[in-house]
């Protein structure tokens, strides 16, 4: 697969913020995010619950207003939007949400869901091309026909999410942000899901950005990832780049806690992390990650360190790259 | 009937409430008081007014099934007509609260923020009067009357209304389901007209049920202490008040018009109960 | 509070002003002169704006704890709420104390023997209790036990016979809707995890019931015992009037027949002031019964 | 039927019936199984398979109505305790079986501290002072990495990952022989898991109680157990122990299984998936469960249930085709 060379962006954040008030002071959700996505990609974006990778995804097509920084869509900043440019954008970039059941309108039947985007921009002028449409988009995504006017609650999950992956396709984007998109799923609907985007996006020339929790999925879709963790963007690289030479601690820590299926990797280089993520509000200064570090070093609350290239397209930010490794030397 | 097919939540909120002995009762009892009520002047034996002080104070006859009062009016031709009294003021009272808090409640969930305040904080002073007492001031302000008694009981209704809706309102803003309206482009017309209110008919509708046996009760409250239909208008509570100086002797003066209180609050307690547990969602799956 | 004392004075200065009729003709009389007319409506401020009649309100309850002068009595109106406030509040308390002691222990057992016999029975009467009005309620009460069988006394409020009956009028819809939702309360929470937590330990039905479930149910139940509360208040205006309770309602009530402005101004007052407190003291005892509240309350 | 002594868990032919609106749900249909002292067992299976039902059968928790366990034997020490009085079995529940719930966040009680919860169990099962068990309470917190101090805290006061080591704190209070974990580390994320997943094999060295790991994550399994066996739709279809599970898996659902999760360690671009849905509980298909999804499956198997046979030592399988197979070869 493998990455594809020198592209088009699609999608580039500078700077983005996004701080929500709660009563005990700002909420640092998404903090400082300098992140681009190439034309056609698909870029993973792993973190653990809190760490605002679903914020940083509905920044970035304006679910959410962003605090301060930049959306480039093209060359466009989507930050600055008004009203008639966002309902144009909503074409261009679509989402699928994490949760099949409440992600879909109870009330609606199947049909209805996958036609509410065409109506909304009125893609059609008359019923008959809509549902022509419809029928399309349900072949798409493996919906059966006979069952466009069942409702949501008489439907598995894996059907609920084909209908939200089939309402996001109908207006033709360019740009998809799947949010959790098979969390919900047991492995076996999961692994059906993965095939259909993976297929959608062969066919279509999609470009995906694919927020998840669970390692395994985000090393098999990505073309490259983003580690999150409070807020920041701390290690960014070719997918198995990441994995084989992560170089950020909570990198190496998060790849070595993942439960492999197999019995005879033995993980004697497991790296326990202590405590829990601390709080995003009112973060201190320094590097977010310094209280579970295991290689933390007295300079390390000085300043936060930036997102920086350390190798061809391998971004970290750390100020003690590799320490952890040469940590570890003595030991083996 | 789009809306009646098989797999609609509709028809199986239908089935659901057919399954629930006493909300069918409830729903017949409250079909038959419509008529009633509609049909009054063929159904009532005399009419409410007619007076015969010859035959005042007769005990329940074949003449008079119910008894006669103290002028001599017929006991049962002025419950039938007073059910006329008392699903107009229910229904329009209701009605009245239901809109006017409604539309208060449904923009501050919807919008939130400083909006939300103000009309909260508003709610909670009225809050602070018991409703009854609320209503009682507000029919004097506006004087006795069949359109100033369902003014007041609605008016008194409203903050709860407020409430209830801005609840229905706020759980349904949370659903990811908005969200994904907005991502679509959808503007805020839109998902109030196709998401918002469809999927929070089911609370109000219930506690529209609800409500308009509360509001019966409230406006017999304020005949019975003399604020509201004035004599010779017949209301039940009205009657109950009449008949006091006569318990000791006439006792069946208070139990008719009190039993027809009771069971058309009851019926609509069947049916609002009844409807909340079909339109459950937690027993949906 | 005080911005809710504010709100409720205000909202009944406008509703009262807009009162058809003349207090000043009411008070004295049909054939009273134009001159002693003026000299009433001076002496009350009725001659002046709506604004600063309200002003002056404020301003004499919060300096002087005065709350003006009845039309009709021309006796201060603290001084009447002194004399029938304590009824009412007499009226109330008892009521919620029966409301919530039955209530809440019919409610348990119902929960505990869901769909038994004494389930069914119970949720038949309490449908009953909550479609009765109060004052039908004590209508029948005294046919029954003052008129047919001469038990108790059927008006007055001085002696433990007389409060009896008003108490349980009273009482009897708050009851039934404590019941119901003290029965569902529990019903939810014993189905919660905990709760399965509990007996996997091997713990007794009895002790999980009473232990762990009871203290999680009763946040709701507190809920609504509170506006329960509020509404005994609004309900005592009629059990009042019922068994000619001297009341702060039935004071209420002829005030607003005689257009005695101050008196029915004082009368809500008093109660929503009253109810306001109740809220406060809610709030204390949620904090008490659930420790997530009170941390929060500590920061 | 002292004769048993060998197996600290035998179930016979259980099945367990729920009465619902939509039907009658077989939740466990006809289940086998056995469990020596000290040995750790992953029960795996998908949503609905079954396994919590097994699980609270074996508590005696099934909530009647609507659940009941309508045949079968659970023989725990050699002794049925489907037979048992309510007394006695409250003697056997948390003293010698012990279980620790799914959900940590909603799995103890809010308005107790998590010293009562924890003393609770040991005031039921030992004969100690109130005092003496506050401090073995605290004892015990310690053991689960948690400071005693914080012993008066109520559960909101912790984090997810706390919360659980909690509630393994009154599971393992009374040294119970049997712990059923039911998905443990399922609400927690990944470096969080890795912690209680240490914690828990450190303990099971500890106190060497016997387990029923139940998960849906067969990376899970790997960690912590000896043996694993496959379930679904109410049966086990294969059980072995761990090294011959996971290097040679027989039954083509277990295959499925595998070949669903994305592989860390191999780049593919499309997972190999089964096709269809696991059975409706309410109208399970005759013969074996899993024939309308099996790509071997022939009309012997829509026809009769397989039972559990053994294909090598300690490898059981239940589906015709294997045995099949095997017949074939050790005749040939």
């Amino acid at each position: 697969m493998g990455s594809p060379a020198v592209t088009e962006t699609m999608v580039e954040t500078r700077r983005l913020k996004k701080y929500f008030s709660t009563p005990k002071g700002p909420l640092h959700a998404v903090d400082d995010v300098n992140i681009f996505i190439a034309k056609g990609e698909t870029l993973g974006l792993v973190g653990e619950s809190g760490c605002g990778k679903s914020t940083l995804g509905r920044v970035v097509i304006r679910l959410l207003e962003a605090t301060g920084g930049s959306v480039l869509f093209g060359d466009q900043d989507i930050v600055k939007f008004d009203k008639n440019d966002l309902r144009t954008f909503r074409k261009r970039a679509q989402m699928v949400f994490q949760d099949p059941y409440s992600s879909l309108n109870p009330r609606l039947s199947v049909e209805q869901l996958i036609a509410e985007p065409l109506r909304i921009h009125k893609v059609y002028p008359n019923e008959r091309e809509t549902s022509v449409r419809i029928k399309e988009l349900m072949d798409t995504v493996g919906l059966a026909q006979r069952l466009a006017t069942s409702f949501p609650h008489e439907l598995d999950g894996g059907r609920r999410q084909r209908i939200g992956v089939a309402r996001a396709l109908a207006l033709n984007p360019e740009f998809i942000v799947l949010d959790e998109p098979v969390s919900a799923l047991d492995v076996c609907i999961q692994a059906q899901i993965l095939n259909l985007l993976q297929d959608l996006k062969d066919q279509f020339q999609y470009t995906y950005l694919f927020i998840t929790h669970d390692l395994s999925v985000v090393r098999h879709i990505s073309n490259r990832i983003a580690v999150m963790y409070l807020g920041k963007v701390i290690e960014l690289a070719h997918h198995l780049e990441i994995f084989e030479n992560p170089q950020h601690p909570y990198t190496q820590a998060l790849l070595s806690a993942i439960p492999i299926p197999k019995l005879d990797i033995v993980r004697k280089d497991r790296i326990i992390l202590e405590g829990d993520v601390p709080s995003p509000v009112n973060p201190p200064a320094g590097c977010r990650f310094y209280g579970r570090c295991p290689s933390r070093q007295a300079d390390c609350l000085e300043e936060t360190p930036e997102l920086v290239e350390i190798g061809p397209n391998h971004f970290l930010a750390c100020c003690h790259p590799g320490a952890i490794t040469a940590q570890k030397q003595p030991a083996q | 009937m789009v809306l009646l097919r098989k797999n609609s939540n509709l028809y199986l909120t239908l089935v659901r409430l057919r399954r629930n002995r006493l909300a069918v009762l409830g729903l017949w009892i409250m079909l038959i008081l419509l008529l009633t009520a509609v049909f009054a002047p063929l159904l009532a034996p005399y009419h409410y007014a007619t007076q015969n002080l010859v035959d005042a104070f007769e005990p329940p006859s074949w003449a008079h099934p119910l008894g006669t009062d103290d002028f001599g009016r017929d006991i049962l031709s002025r419950i039938i007509y007073g059910a006329q009294v008392s699903l107009q003021v229910g229904v329009f009272a209701v009605s009245l609260a239901m809109l006017s808090g409604g539309v208060l409640g449904a923009i501050a969930g919807y919008y939130g923020g400083h909006l939300d305040d103000v009309i909260m904080r508003f709610m909670d002073v009225l809050f602070a009067i018991p409703q009854i007492l609320l209503a009682i001031t507000i029919a004097a302000a506006l004087g006795p009357g069949l359109m100033n008694l369902t003014i007041a009981v609605g008016i008194a209704a409203l903050p709860t209304f407020a409430r209830i809706v801005r609840g229905a309102v706020l759980s349904i803003v949370g659903q990811e389901y908005i969200e994904a309206a907005r991502c679509m482009g959808a503007s805020d017309a839109w998902i109030i007209a196709k998401h918002i209110l469809p999927n929070c008919s089911a609370p109000i509708i219930v506690q529209g049920t609800l409500r308009v046996a509360q509001a019966i009760l409230a406006a017999a409250a304020l005949s019975f202490l003399g604020l509201g239909i004035q004599p010779p208008f017949p209301e039940w509570g009205g009657m109950l008040a009449g008949s006091r100086g006569y318990l000791r002797d006439y006792a069946y003066m208070a139990v008719f018009p009190g039993l027809a209180i009771m069971i058309t609050i009851m019926a609509l307690n069947f049916l609002g109960d009844g409807l909340r547990d079909a339109m459950d969602p937690k027993l949906k799956r | 509070m005080i911005p809710v004392a504010l709100g409720v004075t205000f909202i009944l200065f406008s509703l009262l002003s807009v009162t058809p009729g003349d207090p000043a003709r009411l008070a004295l009389g049909e054939d009273a002169s134009e001159e002693s007319l003026n000299e009433f409506r001076r002496e009350y401020g009725l001659d002046r704006s709506f604004l600063v009649r309200y002003g002056f309100f404020v301003y004499n309850a919060a300096v002087n704890q005065d709350i003006g002068r009845s039309y009709v009595t021309r006796r201060p109106v603290a001084g009447e709420m002194a004399n029938t406030f304590p009824v009412t509040l007499n009226l109330a308390f008892g009521a919620i104390t029966f409301a919530t002691v039955l209530g809440m222990t019919f409610g348990i057992i119902c929960a505990i023997k869901q769909y038994s016999i004494f389930d069914n029975v119970t949720m038949v009467i309490a449908m009953l209790g909550i479609s009765t009005p109060i004052f039908y309620l004590g209508i029948l009460f005294i046919l029954w036990f003052s008129v047919r069988l001469r038990w108790l006394p059927s008006s007055g409020f001085d002696t433990l016979s007389q409060r009896i009956l008003p108490w349980i009028t009273l009482s009897a819809p708050s009851m039934s809707i404590i019941t119901r939702m003290t029965r569902s309360s529990m019903l939810e929470v014993i189905r919660s995890d905990y709760i399965r937590t509990a007996r996997a330990k091997g713990q007794k039905e009895s002790v999980v019931i009473l232990k762990h479930a009871l203290q999680n149910a009763l946040i709701p139940i507190v809920t609504i015992i509170g506006i329960q509360f509020g509404l005994l208040l609004g309900g005592s205006i009629l059990t009042e009037s019922v068994f000619s309770i001297p009341g702060v309602g039935r004071l209420a009530v002829e005030g607003i027949k005689s257009r005695d402005y101050p008196i029915v101004q004082g009368a809500v007052l008093y109660i929503a002031i009253a109810y306001v407190f109740i809220n406060l003291f809610v709030d204390l005892l949620y904090a008490w019964i659930d420790p997530r509240l009170r941390t929060r309350y500590r920061y | 039927m002292t004769q048993h002594s060998e197996f600290l868990l035998e179930i016979r032919d259980l099945r367990v019936q729920f009465h619902t609106d939509t039907g009658l749900v077989k939740a466990v249909e006809g289940l086998n199984f056995t469990l020596k002292r000290g040995e750790a067992v992953g029960l795996v299976g998908e949503t609905g398979a079954g396994k919590t039902t097994t699980a609270l059968a074996i508590m005696q928790l099934i909530a009647s109505p609507p659940g009941k366990i309508t045949s079968g034997q659970i023989f725990f020490d050699g002794k049925d305790i489907l037979t048992k009085s309510e007394e006695e079995k409250r003697h056997i529940r948390g003293k010698k079986v012990a279980m620790i719930f799914q959900d940590p966040m909603t799995s103890l009680n809010p308005v107790l501290t998590v010293q009562e919860q924890i003393a609770e169990m040991i005031r039921l099962h030992e004969q100690v002072t109130n005092k003496e068990a506050l401090e073995k309470a605290r004892a015990m917190l310690q053991l689960v990495g948690i400071q005693p101090e914080r012993g008066p805290d109520y559960p909101h006061q912790f984090s997810g990952g706390m919360k659980q080591r909690v509630v393994i704190a009154i599971a393992l209070a009374c040294n119970p022989q049997l712990l059923i974990a039911d998905e443990p580390t399922t609400a927690l994320d990944v470096t969080i898991q890795a912690q209680v997943l240490e914690l828990m094999r450190e303990l099971k060295q500890h106190f060497n109680t016997a387990t029923i790991l139940i998960t849906h994550d067969l990376g899970v399994v790997a960690e912590l157990c000896d043996s694993v066996a496959i379930m679904y739709a109410g049966r086990i279809l294969e059980k072995a122990d761990a090294r011959t599970l996971y290097g040679n898996p027989q039954h083509p659902y277990t295959q499925g299984l595998f070949h669903s999760i994305p592989d860390l360690t191999k780049n593919v671009h499309r997972l190999n998936t089964m096709p269809g849905l696991p059975p409706d509980p309410t109208a399970l298909p005759p013969g074996c469960c899993f024939a309308p999804r099996c790509q071997y499956a022939d009309e012997a198997c829509s026809a009769n249930s397989p039972d559990m046979t053994e294909v090598e030592p300690g490898h059981f399988v239940a589906c015709f085709k294997i045995q099949e197979k095997n017949g074939r070869q050790a005749h040939g």
